[in-house]
């Protein structure tokens, strides 16, 4: 698909900084997001969350809720079809209907504190908040289990009686928590240990994380007196939403339409469903538009934290630096269902480093925590944690630089993954040739109590299915339809994609977001794929028009259409030519409207790596980590509109930040969450961050016509790892639990010097 | 949140009045940015909320050096920081203003409030102990005073009686050679509870080398804040130098008697203590030096 | 149903009249009853800021302000800040530098931002992200933000019209990127 | 003919073998090969006609969206793997 003229081409709108198109709205407060959609006759659900983390339900009583004055309609699971255990294919991924029906509402038991029970639609949020209360419930408490090494363990209570581990496919023979147990083996794993001259095998434990997004879960359910279905939602994927939604409720997806508005931030927390059947089902019993919005701490207690998780790591080397056999044992929560991170877990362990000899053995484990989701490279992060721990701690105890040690085992085109598969065309050496020459690198960190850390990270970046369509105005302008919701200006990034094969403005494109009515099937905007996929699909909807529009030309010409050659916009033959803009204002006499449409579905990944440095400094006394400076250095093939490219590099490396130094749920004995909200689930302030220095490093992706890699999610990959071990030279103490927040860092700097 | 009636006093009588009839059902209104919480949480329960801003004792803020502070109890915290000749005489006191909550906080909260709220964690009590505040009460029995070490008597608890409001903060006239710093530990750099605050004023010699008086009081390492009487008196006479802070510290950390929980370990609390301790002793002395230090 | 209670206002420079319950904050009764949605829920408890609107001056949580609290008080929200069609040159800022992604938590950091530029017209780095502490970013690192307040008070200083130099990258050099040739 | 890596945990049906060569021009053949030669492991692959839930098949580096109508070449390289979603 891509010829190596585009590598080489000057691009006149790719690579640009225009205003997105979607900014004024959104700094004048205008634009609207999911919670400032409101319908006439609008009435606010609230729902009815558990108490304990882990009980049997004995009964649920309505009854009095029902007579409270403003009430319209009660629901409980009961009012869902029975969902079995069927798995339904989400595009990225496959859940299993019946633990996503139990999820949204509890069937028999409830598996975390803030798992929902019941729900309530009033006339407005604090009558529905008073009918909960009125709900009775009768619990039967169970003994939980949170942390995931003990919910492996034989005699751990078992979450469901049903489950049994899956070894790709193949079943154990009695229920446990562990619902699936990955292996990847290569090469003489034992006897290369054996040989190597250095080996270093370490622990490491993470907490459970938040995405964190600022504007909570929020959904508007119009069950139609036609039995059509709407929903104005907040997600990440228009699509998704209704298909989950659809399965879930055993009713056709041509009966949903879901409309994504605008969109508060997601990092992965926004794919799954939690409000939107539960505000259909209230709003088909009480025939009035239904909108429900989580408090923050729902969203903290009832969706997706990412995985805690244990994982041990040992790596062999020659004395030279040279790895020759690696090893590794991960276990991560998959919070009350099955289905978490583990996957990419252990597909990302090693996956920066060519290691000849390798086992990896994962497992994904059930327990009394909110159904883990993804979020930014899901379980990358604490697997990169840990790799790039014991990569440092090799380094140093080989004399080498951290660095070179990297470089001397750096994966590339042609390395064969420990999973099995070879890399294409990928910059990891790159990003680390560009941290060796950062400016940052070569300058000297001065001062006690400071030290310079380096980690790296890798993601795989998705394709995955996109469509789009645009028509031409006669004022010489397009008109993009995509179905990806835009989180973080990709409405811009794809536009400016079509704008450069139009060889139009990018202000000439007006990209709009389409419900599923209005769009053809378009995959949830995540796994870093919007700018690569939606993008492709911009790029094949600019030569599907162009093609068009030669003919029009042609016509006006009268000659044959393979005559006419179009560059920048302007079509010509035999000395004629004509602007797009000119040539868009005939196409009424040419035949009328010209739209151009795609569908893609571009196959594999495009990989992306990213090679982190952070100075920190670590106050002796109350071992509080100050972040000094950050350079964040990442391959991301092509930086369509470079602002947004260092945005989401800034962003993701001051997720990974908080991630690394604050961010983590606490638990109480009984299993519940001691700190949701935002005064103690300690996302990073302004206060807390320097300015975030970015290197874009770009080698071209072959798969892609303009050769993006896409960027959002393997910037929070590195973080941990890289203050990990700046925390290390400035203190000596080697931190190898998440997070390093100044309690657990003092205690361990105090254990040290006694 | 359960519905309430709100009524809005101008007077002191009246709001006196009005909460005196309801008890503890009935909620006193300043900032509100800790009983909102509260209520919505459902923490607090309330049939009727005053709102006390509008009566004007009660939002006086005047200083002159011979008579020192009287601190309205619903004046906000914005207005204490943004007054450069309050920030000179009571610097501790600024310190404190400035980092309860965001800016968006303090442009609502009030120090009398956060008084009120009696959180063992509040970062303004350890000042008003260490400045030795005279707390003026209003009730259905009239008019008394409580010293800022007395007021709270547990987590969320007071000596206010039925009825009764806070309506001013007397803070003692700024001596010669004298001041006081509050520091807190927190794992941001803001937005966040103190794990542990520790507040120090020193009064030194005309030579500025010893120490004639001191108070030090703490945050979160008790269930009321902490005024350990050991360390100020350990202090008194002793050289304002480094060893003394450091040894006073370990005073006060002996002193602290925390808990465990999600902000921090016993260990930690009690640990920091002394760090803090330690560090506002140095800079209070700093500042009764005439050095501009700042504590954030 | 709980008795509601007459409130008189003025809200970005026109006066306002509304009912409201007790218990509803600021923030339901603009979004709500009023239809300003651009000051945003994030938290509902005062932690996040993405309500931030100007009260008498002030920059405060809306969700922490109840609506008959207001009554003879001045509020602007994000709806009053831009003048005669003209965004104003801290929302052009914004835009401009790409201080958004998401964009929910914006409004909040204008409104942030306008007050802290009313009283400092030339705040340090460490001044800004001190000041803006309390309003929350997930999306950006708030490194695009920060640099959009400075060009902002460069702005504001230079007439309200944007200078052309945007704020320098830390230790002057500028915004890196390396090329790397397909092999 | 393509080269198709058997998961170490399937192992147990192939007699410890770790690689085989088989004909086949979608997936859906190599899976109909594979199952030829080692009876049962076709339902480690497939679940209800499907690819089974949790398990994505890349051919020659790329994960396949097409399940067993993928293509496959001549000298594809094929490997079972667990499946991935993004954030």
């Amino acid at each position: 698909m891509a010829s190596s003229s585009f590598e080489k081409k000057k691009y006149k709108v790719i690579g640009t900084r225009p205003v997105r198109h979607d900014g004024a709205d959104k700094v004048t407060g205008r634009a609207i997001y999911g919670s400032d959609f409101r319908l006439t006759g609008t009435v606010h659900g609230k729902i009815l969350r558990s108490p304990h983390a882990h009980a049997r339900i004995k009964s649920i009583d309505t009854s009095a809720a029902e007579k409270h004055p403003g009430v319209l309609a009660v629901v409980t699971s009961g009012d869902f079809p029975n969902l079995k255990n069927k798995i339904a294919n989400l595009g990225e991924g496959s859940v299993n209907l019946a633990h996503l029906g139990a999820n949204v509402l509890a069937h028999g038991k409830v598996l975390y504190k803030g798992h929902a029970v019941a729900a309530v639609a009033a006339v407005n949020p604090h009558v529905a908040e008073e009918a909960l209360k009125l709900i009775q419930v009768q619990y039967e408490p169970l003994k939980p289990v949170v942390w995931v090494l003990d919910a492996m363990r034989d005699d751990a209570p078992l979450l469901h009686d049903d489950l049994r581990t899956s070894s790709m496919g193949k079943k154990g023979d009695k229920p446990s928590n562990i619902s699936a147990h990955i292996h990847f083996e290569t090469g003489k794993v034992d006897e290369a240990f054996a040989k190597a001259d250095v080996v270093i095998e370490r622990e490491f434990k993470t907490a459970s994380v938040h995405q964190g997004y600022i504007e909570p879960h929020v959904a508007t359910a119009l069950w139609n007196e036609d039995g059509h279905l709407t929903i104005w939602t907040s997600t990440q994927g228009a699509f998704t939403a209704r298909q989950q939604t659809a399965e879930l409720l055993q009713i056709p997806v041509s009966q949903v339409t879901v409309v994504p508005c605008e969109i508060g931030g997601g990092f992965g927390g926004k794919i799954a469903v939690y409000l939107e059947p539960v505000a259909a089902v209230l709003s088909r019993k009480c025939g009035r538009p239904v909108k429900m919005v989580m408090n923050r701490d729902e969203v903290f207690e009832g969706t997706g934290p990412t995985p805690g998780s244990f994982v041990r790591v040992k790596l062999g080397a020659t004395r030279s630096g040279q790895l020759v056999a690696g090893e590794a044992w991960l276990a991560y929560d998959a919070g009350a269902f099955p289905g978490g991170m583990i996957g990419p877990g252990c597909m990302c362990v090693f996956s920066c480093y060519e290691i000849p000899n390798a086992r990896v053995d994962g497992y994904d484990v059930v327990n009394n925590k909110p159904k883990t989701q993804a979020y930014r490279a899901p379980g990358a992060t604490q697997a990169a944690f840990a790799c790039e721990s014991v990569i440092d701690e090799l380094a140093e105890k080989l004399g080498i630089d951290p660095i070179e040690l990297r470089l001397k085992n750096a994966a590339k085109e042609g390395t064969r993954r420990v999973d099995g598969p070879v890399y294409p065309r990928i910059g990891f050496i790159e990003t680390l040739q560009a941290a060796q020459a950062s400016e940052h690198w070569k300058s000297p960190l001065v001062g006690p109590h400071r030290g310079r850390g380096i980690a790296s990270g890798y993601w795989f970046n998705i394709g995955l299915k996109s469509s789009a369509s645009a028509s031409v105005n006669p004022d010489g302008t397009v008109s993009l339809v995509e179905g990806s919701t835009d989180i973080g200006g990709t409405r811009t990034s794809v536009a400016m994609q079509l704008a450069e094969t139009l060889g139009i403005r990018a202000e000439d494109v007006r990209p709009q977001v389409a419900d599923t009515d209005g769009v053809g099937y378009t995959d949830v905007t995540g796994g870093s794929r919007v700018t690569f996929a939606t993008g492709l699909a911009a790029y094949e909807v600019g030569l599907d028009i162009q093609r068009q529009m030669a003919q029009r030309a042609a016509l006006l010409w009268e000659c044959d259409p393979a005559k006419v050659a179009c560059t920048d916009g302007v079509y010509k033959t035999n000395g004629k030519s004509i602007a797009f803009a000119e040539l868009a204002g005939k196409l009424g006499e040419t035949g009328g409207p010209v739209v151009g449409r795609a569908a893609v579905d571009p196959q594999g990944s495009s990989n992306g790596f990213g090679t982190h440095i952070v100075d920190v400094e670590v106050d002796p006394d109350t071992a509080k980590v100050t972040i000094l400076r950050y350079t964040a250095i990442q391959d991301v093939g092509k930086a369509i509109h470079p602002s947004y490219v260092e945005g989401q590099m800034q962003g993701g490396a001051v997720q990974g930040i908080g991630w690394a130094l604050n961010e983590e749920y606490v638990f109480d004995e009984q299993g519940r969450m001691q700190n949701p909200n935002y005064l103690d689930y300690r996302m990073p302030t302004a206060l807390d961050v320097p300015m975030i220095d970015t290197i874009i490093v770009e080698v071209f992706n072959p798969a892609h016509p303009y050769g993006v890699r896409g960027v959002g999610e393997t910037p929070i990959v590195a973080p941990p790892a890289a203050i990990a071990n700046a925390i290390y030279r400035a203190s000596g103490t080697r931190m190898r639990e998440l997070p390093m927040s100044p309690p657990r860092l003092w205690a361990a700097m105090t254990e040290k010097k006694s | 949140m359960k519905d309430f009636e709100f009524q809005t006093a101008t007077t002191v009588d009246e709001a006196v009045s009005l909460l005196a009839a309801r008890g503890q059902r009935a909620r006193v209104l300043t900032g509100g940015t800790d009983l909102i919480v509260q209520l919505r949480e459902g923490q607090r329960e309330a049939d009727l909320v005053v709102d006390i801003k509008k009566i004007p004792e009660l939002m006086e803020l005047t200083y002159s050096a011979g008579a020192g502070l009287k601190l309205g109890a619903a004046v906000p915290c914005y207005r204490i920081y943004g007054d450069s000749q309050i920030e000179a005489a009571y610097p501790a006191l600024a310190d404190a203003a400035r980092i309860i909550g965001g800016w968006q906080i303090q442009s609502r909260a009030s120090i009398g409030g956060n008084l009120c709220n009696s959180s063992p964690a509040a970062d303004s009590i350890p000042t008003l102990i260490a400045y030795d505040v005279t707390c003026h009460l209003a009730g259905p029995q009239g008019r008394r005073t409580v010293r800022a070490a007395e007021f709270c008597t547990g987590p969320g608890k007071n000596v206010l009686d039925r009825g009764e409001i806070l309506t001013m903060l007397e803070f003692p006239a700024p001596k010669k050679h004298a001041s006081a710093a509050y520091l807190r530990f927190i794992p941001r750099n803001e937005m966040d509870i103190a794990v542990v605050g520790a507040a120090s004023w020193v009064q030194l010699n005309a030579a500025g080398d010893t120490i004639e008086k001191a108070r030090v009081a703490l945050a979160a390492v008790a269930p009321t804040p902490l005024s350990p009487t050991s360390v100020g008196e350990w202090l008194a006479g002793k050289p304002a130098m480094p060893q003394t802070f450091a040894k006073a510290g370990e005073l006060a950390s002996q002193a602290a008697r925390p808990i465990g929980d999600k902000r921090g370990t016993v260990e930690y609390r009690k640990h920091l203590a002394g760090v803090l301790t330690k560090r506002t002793l140095a800079i209070a002395v700093d500042r009764a030096r005439g050095v501009a230090t700042s504590a954030h | 149903m709980a008795k509601k209670i007459h409130v008189a206002t003025t809200i970005n420079g026109e006066p306002v009249e509304f009912l409201c319950e007790a218990r509803q904050s600021l923030l339901e009764v603009l979004r709500d009853t009023l239809n300003l949605t651009g000051a945003k829920e994030g938290c509902n408890n005062g932690n996040c800021g993405a309500c931030t609107v100007l009260l008498d001056g002030q920059p405060v949580d809306s969700c922490l302000v109840l609506g008959v609290e207001v009554e003879g008080a001045r509020i602007t929200t994000i709806e009053g800040i831009a003048q005669d069609a003209h965004l104003h040159p801290i929302q052009q800022c914004f835009l401009e530098d790409a201080a958004l992604q998401c964009g929910v938590c914006t409004p909040g950091f204008i409104m942030s931002t306008k007050a802290l530029l009313d009283r400092n017209a030339n705040p340090s780095e460490h001044e800004i992200r001190f000041q803006l502490s309390g309003n929350l970013c997930r999306c950006t690192g708030y490194d695009k933000i920060i640099r959009a307040v400075q060009d902002s008070a460069k702005a504001l200083a230079a007439g309200g019209r944007r200078t052309t130099e945007k704020t320098a990258r830390p230790n002057g050099s500028p915004a890196k990127q390396a090329q790397t040739q397909p092999r | 003919m393509a080269k198709v890596y058997i998961p170490a945990q399937w192992r147990d049906l192939t007699g410890g073998t770790a690689d085989v060569q088989l004909d086949g021009h979608s997936l859906k053949q190599i899976v109909a090969g594979l199952e030829a030669r080692f009876p049962g492991i076709a339902a480690r692959v497939c679940d209800d006609g499907r690819i089974a839930a949790g398990l994505a098949v890349s051919i020659d580096g790329a994960i396949s969206s097409r399940g067993l109508l993928a293509p496959v070449e001549p000298h594809s390289e094929i490997h079972f793997l667990p499946a991935i979603g993004g954030g």
